[in-house]
């Protein structure tokens, strides 16, 4: 049971961790945008798996709605592609 | 007789190593589209995966935010699309 | 009922990991919309019933509710799930992805 | 006014679903029945200009939904041909991903249906079953084009492409 568990954070933290990477690394934002995204998914995912449902709703509310939201906005404001 | 926690955790266990194969789409996708579809399928693989680990921990409260999540991971969708296709 | 639920996790599975492989395998964003979207609605309906099954079998107010609410969960993800992959299709068309290999398309004589 | 006591029905159904089994007054407590009646009242004021647009819906009657024969009938659709045809669609897609066999393109069907829930239906059916995934509505004449994973013929007729589909959605829905 316990290795099962222990499994399953192990691949939860190394797919955020590769979404931040993701998110840090790519150049076109609309992508970085997207990464951040699955990221912050996760993190709720995680939240949910550590018994905690409250504190993963709000995170759904806000890293998956409200975040991408307000990041779109911006990038229609600015520059989709970020210059080297 | 009334199956073990244990089989919800493998099941969920399964779910987030499909979950992994669609993050390798996320990363690599040569267009914005095949990274929104990625993350499209990981949003479903999501909700499934929590409806799992409810049953797993059995409690209730836990499918609740399984249909919250459900409905908003579509709005983030829906934004990026938007932009996608030049309204918003 | 035991059999059942390991049957219809079995199914569920399958068709799960077939969506996530077509993500891989195919060429074009058109393409693995369909692999995607299909696959997994379909995968989903059936970890779902699986669970719902559990709820009803163990019974008991709390179980009862489980299953009821993961079959609002269900309609919610049916609901969704087609619209979200058709917005995700007009919108790669309308950005310029054209379909590979596409051997007729009626949408390009429109414009 | 219709509208409106509409919108408020559906909501108060919806929240009595999501609360069963939670008190000692039959199914559900006495506190529940009063905070979903006001909540589903503030619900059906916001909301029932955006559940009801009339100018959208393309006819006068657009409480035609609320009929239960349409509703058996959609029952019937989703059990029956909807969910075969859904499988069979699942077992195209793995042939697919295993053979890696395609052979795409862009068609494009008339169906004929008028209003949008009809059209909304039918655009989602079609996403859920074989090889077929729609792209883009000709919101003029209710014309849907759509991406056939397997081509075989260049213009075809509704029924090559969704079978039986629209019969049962102009049943439902107009």
């Amino acid at each position: 049971m316990t290795v099962i568990q222990a499994i399953i954070q192990v691949f939860i933290l190394v797919m955020i961790l590769s979404g931040g990477i993701l998110a840090v690394w790519l150049r076109d934002l609309l992508a970085a945008v997207i990464a951040l995204a699955g990221a912050s998914l996760l993190v709720s995912l995680e939240f949910y798996i550590l018994q905690a449902p409250d504190v993963a709703i709000a995170e759904a509310g806000i890293g998956a709605a409200l975040t991408t939201a307000i990041y779109v906005i911006a990038l229609r404001r600015t520059n989709r592609k970020e210059k080297e | 007789m009334i199956v073990d926690p244990i089989t919800f955790f493998i099941v969920a266990a399964c779910f987030l190593l499909f979950m992994i194969v669609s993050m390798v789409r996320l990363g690599l996708g040569p267009t914005a589209g095949d990274r929104i579809v990625a993350l499209d399928t990981v949003n479903t693989l999501v909700v499934s995966g929590m409806i799992v680990f409810a049953a797993a921990y059995g409690e209730v409260i836990f499918v609740d935010v399984a249909i919250i999540y459900a409905l908003l991971s579509f709005v983030g969708t829906l934004y990026v699309a938007r932009y996608l296709e030049g309204g918003l | 009922m035991n059999i059942l639920i390991y049957v219809l996790f079995g199914i569920g599975l399958t068709f799960n990991g077939l969506g996530a492989i077509a993500l891989l395998r195919f060429p074009d964003v058109y393409t693995r919309l369909h692999g995607a979207t299909k696959a997994t609605t379909f995968g989903s309906i059936f970890t779902t019933a699986a669970v719902i099954a559990y709820g009803f079998a163990r019974g008991g107010p709390a179980f009862d509710t489980l299953a009821i609410h993961a079959i609002i969960a269900l309609i919610a993800l049916l609901i969704t799930n087609p619209t979200g992959a058709h917005a995700i299709a007009r919108a790669a068309y309308r950005s310029g992805v054209k379909p590979k290999y596409a051997v007729v398309d009626k949408l390009e004589e429109k414009k | 006014m219709l509208a409106f006591l509409a919108t408020t029905l559906v909501a108060y159904i919806l929240y009595l679903i999501l609360t069963m089994f939670s008190g000692s007054f039959g199914l559900w407590s006495l506190g529940e029945l009063i905070a979903g009646a006001v909540l589903s009242l503030i619900a059906g004021a916001v909301a029932f200009r955006v559940a009801f647009a009339k100018e959208r819906a393309g006819e006068a009657n657009i409480f035609r939904i609320f009929n239960p024969v349409r509703f058996i009938i959609f029952l019937v659709y989703l059990i029956g041909p909807f969910f075969f045809s859904m499988a069979k669609s699942n077992f195209d897609v793995a042939y697919r991903v295993i053979t890696g066999k395609i052979r795409p393109g862009i068609v494009r069907i008339s169906p004929g249906l008028k209003t949008d829930l009809g059209i909304t239906l039918l655009a989602n059916s079609i996403t859920l079953t074989p090889g077929t995934l729609s792209v883009d509505v000709d919101e003029k004449n209710g014309d849907l084009y759509v991406h056939w994973i397997n081509v075989k013929n260049p213009e075809p007729s509704p029924a090559e492409v969704c079978g039986s589909f629209p019969d049962w959605v102009r049943r439902i829905a107009e």
